[in-house]
């Protein structure tokens, strides 16, 4: 029974081949890198035609080469901040769709708790962040704990949104079947929810990666962040570019990781929006 | 469904349901009131009355689905004080889950319930294919027509052989013909299972042609004007103008809802 | 009116107004702007870099940043020059909890020396460990915000930072701890400090302008250096959010700065801490030795009559 | 008719009457204050209890003393970033949601543009905000950009989620009035994403203060960032905390006033949640 | 509905509406295979056939709605290209937008065809009357009754007294009384305005109480199977029983639907 329970909510097997829809990826990302070619291209012309100095903006043949050149240095940073991302996403997204759906569901958490963390998400963490050091040192803990609390909140909104959208008729249904509260939970407020959950969670990985940057500007010896820091410590315009560069990659594959979530979790979507 | 199921429940297991003095406001609105009606073990009650009377809320509230004003329901002798759950439910909308296909929706009786999964899968597909919709199981509901998503809803509330049955309107989006041998179907099913049955519907030949007693309901606010008991033999045929005293019962309603002014000729 | 023959001019800081620019605000308390016929709008800064990329971009007239800072961006092809260095050496120090025992550069192996990026303290920390002989591998180096620079020693996350006697030292003194301060003057790197730098083309165009300015600030300066109270009651007056307690106390730190070791007047550094920070740039910060130190900084608008050093 | 079609979108006369909402908001505060006074005093009386350093936290009563004592000061900052958050939130509301809409509504923008917004989204703003200052000054510019950059994404995200969610048989019925794309968009398309929309918009307002409080750290002489960083290079904790504080009321009155709007344009959904 | 609208259509403005050899595939599922129709100017016609046949579908390619896979819809002689403006559509599962009152539902129409307001209004309100919902409205789709949501689908197709009227199984929900009613007074609004009307029912008595023409089809995928012109006096009568014509059209069409194996009686 697991096994097909499992099915109900994750029905990935009835999706199109992996195969079809990677080739279909591929021919969706010809447009994107016709577009960013250009914008490249625009860009090394103009730099010199305009005679920007390179402390202000390099050229991109410049930063793609010191990406070149340092990619052994710039790959290790980046694992070190895309651990960071994930950690501290997860633990957002495990711990923000129950509690949102608690919020929404027991009247006291939302009249006395709500409010509560609505406050604490309206502190700029980015302003208590030099605290964490001191709080917290230098481990990997503060970083995620950074990022955590940047994705919280967008997930959080986000699946009370969700959870608040349901059409209430629907738990007719499930009350008549004798449904626990995780049942209803599980088959039907979190299926109903999740296009509203996606569009937090896409928020908030976008929000994991400033995050764990401010994390690590703020205290570290590792990460993406850290090299950025380096980079503008030597004011090495190159190298900071390039640390962009390797951050919105790092962006761009945890984004994509997720919007394959969403295909995958919400195949009825999915074949809505193809067909025709 | 003129075929047994396979395990078919007792008219012993079946309940009674009872509901006395019942009212239903919403905000100033009052919706159902004072409304009083018993439903006997394994008896065919219908409900008929002009759109907006309050059929589907009172339905809701024998089912312990909507809190009630005042007044209480009563099942096998008990105050019924949560959702009834050995019961199959047609809602008048379906409430069709747009998130899975119509296997998975029906499917989701015997997950919630916890019955093992083979043997419902199993009996799914016997009620899609008696249904006419087999070959529609893997589409989701978006993809389904009017008539097909309301027969998944049958389905569903019929796959685990419930007790009590409460369908509202569940014959509406039909063909006329299909109706009339799924009227048929559900007539030998009851008779063979002695389920308790409300049912809600706007078609004279229904309520008559399927029912133990028909319950009349007044216009908005809804009030049981009427009792009427079919004293009919089972199963009952397709044209039932073939009863004389069909004529009879349909006047006997006619002339209410004329009297109600919903029809002026 | 008066004001109509006054230039328009922009002063942007190193950093928050507080004790280490306080000449600039004197000054202009005591209308010594005016008096040079400009009209003078006073900016705080974030660091020396981004002072120095200011100047360089045009968005502002003068800057108040650290030399070193100003060369480096010099380097990148950015036309700055240091026009007059107020602090002639600088006043950055390694800061530790006296209980840790940092007494000389040795003493950092194996501990944990916390450093802000982007300051001119940072890229001098190799020049320190070069001259002292010490692998940069034994010293645990990391980046934190400034922010955190205090709270980090006293908690005892790091066992040492590279900051400014005349802000860290001062926190943490009054917070009643006792604190060692090995300055990088007293370590082999007296590199020049804070100076008024400007763009080339800037100082080539209006040159009477510049030097009517640097006159004019050196003047503040010198009064400052004078009446240490009013000074920090010109400071608050212009940035209200400062004390007067803190501004003083850093008075007693900078003060000693503005004149190098064999100075003569203010401003004018001797030849010889100049060639120092050339060598310790181009040793170790990768300052290229194609162009000679004197390309990085000019004399020409030092007024002759400017305050002389005791 | 101008007057009518307004009132078919913004049907606030059948809302209930301000005077009652206020007095009901006023009982739901009761129960958050009553959390905080509780937090507030734990907090009192635990720093000194636990022997914290105040230079690690301050009592809350020291930075409430501030805030009283330096008010004049800290409501003249408070204003300016006020301004900064207000300005970036109306131009990204004002430009993400149409975009949004175009996005989803033209396949060859999706396809080309879109990858491109994302690519620039997941460039960490915060990141380059130090660039921003040297390219673009000190002034107000900046820092409206780079709220407006933050709060941008969200409502993206959030519209195209919201506009792509609608019954697509929705349309069949606008289509067979005639509807021009103006209309469909003005009568169908924004009132049925609105709860998508804000949902976005309730994210953005609470990154808008982020945004303009890091346009600040990096280079202002105005604003509770500059004030914060004054603060943080004197180890002012009181101040510090006195600006959190400010700041995060500044965060509560634009996010109600942003839940407030909500109420206001969707009606149906107000009715729905207090009936029963 | 029986009294005459404020400004009536004259039959010469009514459409001629033809289907030529429309497909329609959804994937490789073909819904409607080979169908052509005509529907004359001013032409009552009935679509009538088994659920799931495609009906649905039809109706909204007739109305430029939906693509077609191969064929064509000629109106007035010319290929239609984008959807049919000049018309009022009740749609299957009533389409009513949740954010809109009742009320307000309906004056979109007016809204976006920027017809003057306070005429719309009241004339939707005049409907309402007569459709028995006044009463509701002020109130959301949310908070009306199956029937109730139906009549407001059925206001908004008037509203603006389109030449052109496509009704898919618009009574569907309403009781067997009212919608008795109610056919009367869409045949006697038919009559007075000339609208071309498609109207696609399940109910035999419907499209023969109604129709010039009545066209029928197989189970999917969808053709049309047969055409019968009704040849009955108007207005006709509540009891269509009463023509002994009616008995011989509807086992016309019982006949088929028995052969299409829907009915085993
Ligand atoms: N979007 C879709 N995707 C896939 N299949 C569809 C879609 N829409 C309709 N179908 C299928 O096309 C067939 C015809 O549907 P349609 O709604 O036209 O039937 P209908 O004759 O109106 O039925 P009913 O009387 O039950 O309303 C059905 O088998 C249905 O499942
Ligand atoms: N949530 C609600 N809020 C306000 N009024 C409601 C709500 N639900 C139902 N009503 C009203 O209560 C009355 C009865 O509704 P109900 O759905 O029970 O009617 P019904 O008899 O089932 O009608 P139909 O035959 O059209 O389905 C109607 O006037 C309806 O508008
Ligand atoms: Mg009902
Ligand atoms: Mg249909």
């Amino acid at each position: 029974m697991a096994a097909d329970t499992q099915h109900a909510v994750l029905p990935a097997a009835r999706a199109p081949g992996l195969a079809t829809r990677t080739r279909g990826w591929l021919a969706a990302a010809a447009w994107p890198l016709a577009s960013f070619a250009v914008l490249l291209l625009v860009w090394e012309w103009a730099v010199p035609a305009l005679e920007i100095p390179e402390y202000i903006l390099p050229v991109p043949s410049a930063f793609l080469a010191k990406l070149v050149e340092a990619h052994a240095l710039i790959f290790d940073h980046t694992l070190v901040t895309a651990k960071e991302i994930l950690l501290g996403f997860l633990m957002a997204t495990v711990i923000s769709i129950p509690l949102g759906f608690l919020i929404v569901s027991v009247r006291l958490l939302e009249k006395a708790v709500y409010p509560i963390i609505v406050f604490f998400q309206l502190v700029p963490k980015i302003a208590i962040a030099p605290l964490f050091v001191v709080w917290f040192g230098f481990g990997l803990f503060p970083k995620v704990l950074l990022t955590f609390l940047l994705c919280f909140f967008p997930t959080l909104v986000a699946s009370m949104t969700g959870f608040r959208a349901l059409d209430e008729r629907v738990l007719y249904l499930t009350r008549s079947m004798g449904a626990s509260g995780w049942q209803t939970f599980r088959y039907v407020r979190v299926p109903a929810a999740l296009s509203y959950i996606f569009s937090g969670l896409k928020v908030s990985i976008v929000f994991a990666a400033t995050g764990a940057i401010v994390g690590e500007f703020v205290g570290a010896n590792a990460g993406l962040g850290y090299l950025l820091l380096r980079g503008t410590s030597f004011l090495d315009m190159p190298l900071i570019f390039a640390c962009l560069v390797a951050l919105s990659v790092v962006g761009i594959l945890f984004s994509y990781a997720v919007e394959m979530l969403e295909g995958l979790l919400m195949p009825w979507q999915r074949k809505g929006r193809h067909e025709d | 469904m003129n075929a047994p199921m396979s395990d078919i429940a007792k008219a012993a297991d079946a309940a009674s349901i009872e509901g006395r003095q019942i009212v239903k406001t919403f905000g100033g609105f009052t919706a159902v009131d004072n409304v009083s009606f018993t439903i006997g073990k394994g008896e065919f009650v219908s409900l008929i009355g002009p759109s907006g009377c309050g059929k589907s809320t009172l339905m809701l509230i024998a089912a312990g689905l909507q809190p009630l004003s005042t007044g209480e329901i009563v099942v096998n002798g008990a105050p019924l004080d949560r959702p009834l759950t050995d019961i199959g439910i047609v809602f008048q909308d379906h409430l069709l889950l747009d998130f899975r296909t119509a296997l998975d929706n029906v499917l989701l009786q015997a997950e919630i319930r916890g019955l093992p999964m083979e043997p419902a899968r199993a009996r799914a597909m016997e009620l899609f294919e008696k249904l006419g919709i087999a070959h529609a199981a893997d589409r989701y509901p978006r993809q389904l027509s009017g008539g097909m998503r309301q027969r998944v809803s049958i389905a569903r509330a019929l796959i685990h052989n419930p007790s009590v049955l409460m369908m509202d309107e569940p014959f509406g989006a039909l063909d006329a013909i299909t109706r009339t041998q799924i009227r048929h179907d559900l007539e030998l099913l009851w008779m063979e299972t002695g389920k308790t049955v409300l049912f809600i519907t706007h078609s004279l030949e229904e309520a008559i042609g399927l029912s133990d007693r028909v319950l009349v309901m007044s216009p908005s606010p809804g009030r049981i004007v009427d009792e009427i008991r079919i004293e009919l033999p089972r199963p009952r045929p397709a044209h039932l103008g073939d009863y004389p005293s069909f004529n009879i019962y349909a006047d006997r309603i006619h002339a209410l809802f004329r009297q109600f002014g919903v029809i002026k000729y | 009116s008066a004001q109509e023959k006054l230039t328009p001019m922009k002063l942007t800081l190193n950093f928050l107004a507080a004790g280490p620019n306080a000449g600039f605000m004197y000054a202009k308390k005591l209308g010594l702007y005016e008096k040079a016929g400009i009209d003078l709008t006073i900016e705080e800064g974030k660091g020396s870099g981004t002072t120095a990329q200011q100047v360089a971009t045009g968005q502002t007239d003068v800057g108040f940043a650290d030399a070193p800072a100003a060369m480096q961006l010099r380097t990148k092809g950015a036309p700055v020059k240091i026009v007059a260095p107020v602090l002639q050496t600088n006043g950055f120090a390694i800061i530790s909890l006296k209980e840790t025992g940092i007494n000389t550069p040795q003493d950092l192996v194996g501990k944990t020396v916390a450093v802000q990026p982007g300051t001119a303290q940072t890229t001098l920390l190799d020049a320190i460990l070069a001259a002292n002989n010490i692998d940069k591998s034994q010293v645990n180096i990391v980046n934190i915000d400034p922010g955190a620079f205090v709270g980090a020693v006293l908690e005892k996350k790091v066992d040492a930072i590279l900051g400014g006697a005349d802000y860290h030292s001062i926190q943490m003194r009054d917070r009643g701890f006792e604190v060692t301060d090995l300055f990088y003057r007293d370590v082999g790197v007296p590199t020049v400090g804070l100076s008024i730098i400007a763009r080339d083309d800037r100082i080539e165009k209006d040159a009477d302008l510049y030097k009517r300015f640097v006159a004019a600030s050196l003047a503040g300066w010198e009064a400052a250096r004078k009446n240490p109270d009013e000074a920090a009651a010109a400071v608050l007056e212009q940035f209200p959010s400062v004390t007067k307690e803190q501004i003083t106390k850093q008075f007693d730190v900078v003060f000693k700065l503005m004149c190098a070791p064999g100075a003569k007047r203010l401003g004018e550094v001797p030849e010889k801490n100049w060639e120092a920070t050339y060598t310790l740039l181009t040793t170790y910060l990768d300052l290229p030795k194609d162009k000679p130190i004197s390309d990085y900084y000019t004399t020409a608008l030092l007024p002759a009559d400017a305050p002389a050093c005791e």
